[in-house]
């Protein structure tokens, strides 16, 4: 292993070392999106590519959403491989129609005969109060429509290694990156992302679930953020012995439902951290996937720490009080106990 | 400049080759629909919009076009699907949703997509300009020749994407080009009820490019005007505004009983429908002979019924089919 | 009982009738929408409106869906109690900002200091194959977010009740009806949704489900079309002994847990049906709420019969092979049996 | 026309009293940020845009409106919701995130909202066209009267809600003004690469409605064209659509290193800083006196004083209530 592989990054930068990576040796690849150029994107994702690449494959847009995300579609079908950036996925209303109605179905109503490999990447996530139109996740809203792969990094690794992977997809792929992973000074940042990153590039496969940690107890499954306060909880649980195993679904779209199930049949329950909304969500299903295929391996009632179905509030209190933390999956541990 | 000879029997040719393709669905469409008339049933089952009597701006347009060209399409893209050279016989078969159509069936007749020529359409109102506009980009970007032209009708001038389209557009300088088919309907609203504007080329000043208005759905004004924007947009200029006045013989759909037309409209329009009109001027300039023109007319109706019989002929998917092709095939 | 209360009326008439009389009663209620004027709504629910109320209150719209919702909004915040359509739900990409940024969370953002008193009207549904932009349930994602009530008739009697309902609660209330229910000659109809329905104005409380048959050995639990499906298979396996009790949600914000526990534990067995998207929706909800609740209940594994998760498309015999149906149904409860 | 004096001196000291505001809270924002700035933290958490400099704008526009009229703003909304004269305790405690602010904390500073002055905000680009529109034909059809006065940037024309709420407007003849403050900026994104005509006033033309274009920050020269257009509402005349030339003295958000401005840009606006121009401009008018103006300028800080004081002194809202006021109270 060479020294450059001790290196750890932020996932902000992973994410531009894989575009620029791909970028150098694909002609096709580029960049559009608000303010991912110069500014280098609000979430630092696209620092240093302008100067490298220059204005036309690094294309700051207008406020343009539906025309944009449109184009990068048109430009998928036409042998390019666009990396686009809706700067916070709560725009999605304004841009919808582009992104599930024909960026995700167009490979379907060709026939196949289209490919549409670009990659649309969102920032999600809230806890540094942003308000209710700059702080949602929105996973289950683009899980649940068809044509789009959908993945959500916990670490700077993974987000290299999946970026990478979805560049070279030949089908959309929506990467949704936590603003509280990032890595940027201004908002600080959840420590465990920023982990050793290889300078090569490589892959991390689309579909594939990760353990985080082992455990025999209890799984708790969650994404982005969501791994962390699950990895927080476990290590509390296990100063009382209670050994929890840690699930990093990574992708949402395929989702991982055989490393689900499997580790649910070993630990026997089940904990599905989301910071989406709780109803009609990633929790739902999750829980879902695992009872439908075979109920009996669970010795109590599944549990979700979800945010709750309320418009996210601004002020701190409020906020926290919605958001899923380490406390509150103890605490969902505790009511399985109790049975 | 009026267009070539050999243009103007191409778009007579085109014209009619389109004409034939609705009156022959049209027919069929009906087959299993009575007498009780049921848009799920039948051998062409859903929604069809025709695009009888809109044929001009297809022809002038596409008159200009190669395969490598790019055009999205709408709803009613059938006389486009056409002039841009889509195969027949798998477009045909598309719409009667058979394993030989253009994707298999799974797309139906709003959704053709035929990637040797660079075509594709869509259901939602505006949905075809971002894709168009992102065509252009990537030509531009590759440097390889192209130029990406949008149909939408006058309904989806007021749609967002539009807008946002159109400025992305000239503020990127791409070969794109946005052509507006005025039927002066939007399903029962008309464009008085819809649009602050007469006529959409004065919203090209928006964007400080050229706007073009084109009356009377006239095949050969139409093919000028194109000529010109497409030239313009080859040439690195950017992109153009083109909205020609047309009309619309058919209902919105097949079905729609169009009583929201004032009284006397549509015998009005049968009376200016621009095939009979275009073989008259042809004649009338000498460009044809009546018996070239009868032969013309009669090949294309053999080779509307050979995609029919193509289509009909093809065996329907296999119902499980439905769950592939989500995602690229590795 | 006067005569007039066993006319039988279709959904679209029954929509109809219901914004008529609340138009006589209330000035500050009108229509907006593609086509809702001269046209009658393309699913025949304004049909009749523009001759008695006028232009100024049955107003068409230009193809400005982020507009007019919005305009929706603004005028339901000003004292206005807007009725507006979006002609098919696919569409809700061009405007999902106005419906769920905008309409959903201004009472919220408001402290409560706002009302929004709109109905948005929507089509729903497949079938009758037209193509995957025009034939989409979209339940899950219209549910899955905060602020928005959420209801979805399955008969007339339902659907003017629930219309009424709408209109006159002071938060903005989805109404989605499903196509092959509406009673249009030009589309067929499911018979079992044209039922008795009162001249006179009453209300459907917003939030409760309905017993649509008594049962006692599995609960199906559906919603809109689903339920004719689910009372078509109950008649079958009534043949065969086996009582299915169903369950029509009716509204899926607020959902009436309630009602599908306490009938999933006298039956110990459940099958959600359900024609939007199998994965991150109404499905998966339906069985996390009745799992989480009390695993106990269950004597088997939940199962669902939910539209597959790829885009609709359009070919007859595809189409059928995705949608739920009687025998989908039937086959799920043999699965249960098997265990 | 010239303001009244009366007005003048109202728009002076609303001027004053935004710029305070925004003084007060820039410092206050960093209060709990030092020595590492994270936006999370401290007494005023999250996003904040500012408005010093673009102060004429507001108030040359609501020096028009009482509070029956309409206002719907942006992301940066300070000044306009001064200006429209929004319950000051109230939106400071908003700010702050306080159970006694105008929506006890659930809001923030993206989300004012005073039904008193019918004042509304929102952090999404252009969302607030549509409910202007809105609001606007409810007075219509209300037969009531009222303006309704949409603010939005001039990054935000490019936006499709703008194309659409501005014909929908026209359409339906409301009354209805649509204000762009064009600071040149949409972020990092200078008006030139994202619009793709150099001012949005010609962009009135798509609707047929009035587009005015008024240079230089000049809040006399905006209070006469926005009076025109306003009276023309309130006529019944239907809507128009002025862009203002005017600037931000801050950045985008607060921590915004403004690493895309020019050389130079920062220090020349401060030079034309509209306030003390109106300032000297006043005096040398001889509409007020030195003695007058300071009073203003001491009683718009201890207004702002008094503010903060309110919001400061308020409780938390309890952090339970977050479940509350989702959907309307019976
Ligand atoms: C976003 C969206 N809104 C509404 C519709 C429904 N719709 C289909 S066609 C149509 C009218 C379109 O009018 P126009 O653009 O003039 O085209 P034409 O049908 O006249 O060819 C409408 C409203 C749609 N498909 N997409
Ligand atoms: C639909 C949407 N896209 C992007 C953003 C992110 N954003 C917030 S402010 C802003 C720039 C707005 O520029 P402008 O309209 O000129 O207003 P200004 O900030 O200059 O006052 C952007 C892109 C947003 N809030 N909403
Ligand atoms: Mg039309
Ligand atoms: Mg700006």
């Amino acid at each position: 292993m060479t020294q450059s592989n001790n290196r750890k990054l932020t996932i902000a930068r992973a994410m531009a070392e894989s575009v620029a990576q791909e970028m150098r040796t694909d002609d096709r690849v580029f960049v559009m999106g608000e303010d991912i150029g110069e500014l280098g994107g609000v979430y630092g994702n696209t620092r240093g590519l302008l100067e490298e690449f220059g204005k036309e494959r690094i294309r700051d847009t207008p406020i343009s959403e539906t025309a944009f995300i449109g184009a990068a579609v048109g430009a998928a079908q036409d042998g390019m491989r666009p990396v686009v950036e809706l700067m916070f996925v709560d725009f999605f209303g304004v841009c919808f129609d582009a992104i599930y109605n024909l960026m995700a179905k167009n490979i379907y109503f060709s026939g196949g005969s289209l490919k549409v490999p670009m990659v649309l990447m969102t920032s999600t996530g809230g806890g540094y109060s942003d308000g209710g139109q700059h702080s949602q996740c929105l996973y289950g809203t683009f899980a649940h429509l068809p044509g789009m792969k959908v993945v959500a990094p916990s670490n700077a690794y993974d987000a290299k290694g999946l970026m990478t992977a979805a560049i070279r997809d030949d089908s959309p792929v929506v990467f949704m990156y936590h603003k509280r992973l990032q890595g940027m000074g201004w908002l600080g940042t959840e420590p465990g992302a920023t982990v050793k990153t290889p300078e090569e590039s490589y892959t991390v496969e689309i579909g594939k679930a990760a353990i985080a940690r082992k455990g025999s107890d209890v799984t708790i499954v969650s994404l982005g953020l969501g791994v962390h306060h699950a990895l927080k909880a476990a290590e509390k649980l296990s100063e009382e012995g209670v050994e929890a195993e840690v699930v990093d679904l990574r992708s949402l779209v395929p989702l991982d439902r055989d490393t689900i199930r499997e580790s649910v049949a070993r630990t026997g329950r089940l904990i599905v951290v989301d910071e989406d909304y709780h109803s009609f969500g990633v929790s739902g299903e999750i829980i879902a996937s695992v009872t439908e295929h075979d109920i009996s391996v669970l010795k109590a009632a599944p549990r979700r720490v979800a945010f709750p179905d309320v418009p996210i509030p601004f002020e701190r209190g409020m906020e926290q009080f919605c958001l899923p933390n380490a406390d509150k999956i103890i605490a969902a541990y505790r009511e399985i106990e109790a049975g | 400049m009026q267009p070539s000879l050999e243009q103007k029997l191409w778009m007579y040719e085109t014209m009619v080759l389109s004409r034939r393709c609705e009156e022959q669905i049209a027919k069929i469409y009906m087959e299993g629909k009575t007498p009780v008339f049921n848009m799920a049933n039948g051998t062409i089952p859903g929604e069809m919009h025709l695009s009888d009597g809109q044929e001009p701006v297809a022809v002038g347009v596409c008159a200009h076009l190669d395969a490598e060209d790019i055009v999205t399409a709408t709803h009613r893209p059938h006389h486009q699907a056409i002039a841009k050279g889509v195969d027949l016989d798998r477009m045909m078969a598309e719409i009667f949703g058979k394993a030989t159509g253009l994707s298999g069936g799974r797309g139906g007749h709003m959704h053709l997509f035929d990637p040797a020529v660079n075509f594709a359409c869509s259901g939602i109102i505006g949905q075809g300009l971002g894709p168009a506009v992102g065509a252009a980009l990537s030509r531009k970007m590759q440097g390889k020749p192209g130029v990406a032209v949008a149909f939408i009708g006058e309904g989806a001038t007021n749609q967002g994407a539009f807008h946002e389209a159109l400025n992305l557009a000239a503020v990127w300088n791409v070969p794109f080009v946005c052509v507006v088919e005025d039927n002066a309907w939007g399903i029962s609203v008309s464009k008085a009820a819809s649009t602050s504007v007469p006529r959409n080329d004065v919203r090209a000043a928006s964007y400080g490019i050229p706007g073009h208005y084109v009356e009377g759905n006239d095949p050969y004004r139409i093919h000028e005007v194109a000529g010109e924007a497409i030239a313009r947009a080859r040439a690195g200029k950017g992109p153009s505004l083109i909205e020609v006045e047309t009309f619309r013989l058919a209902g919105h759909f097949m079905g729609d009983a169009e009583g929201y037309r004032p009284e006397g409209e549509k015998d009005a329009l049968f009376e200016i429908d621009p095939i009979p009109r275009m073989r008259q001027r042809l004649l009338d300039d000498g460009d044809a002979s009546d018996e070239q023109l009868s032969n013309i007319e009669k090949k294309a109706e053999e080779r509307i019924e050979q995609a029919i019989r193509f289509a009909r002929e093809s065996d329907e998917p296999r119902p499980e089919d439905a769950l592939t092709a989500v995602f690229a095939q590795a």
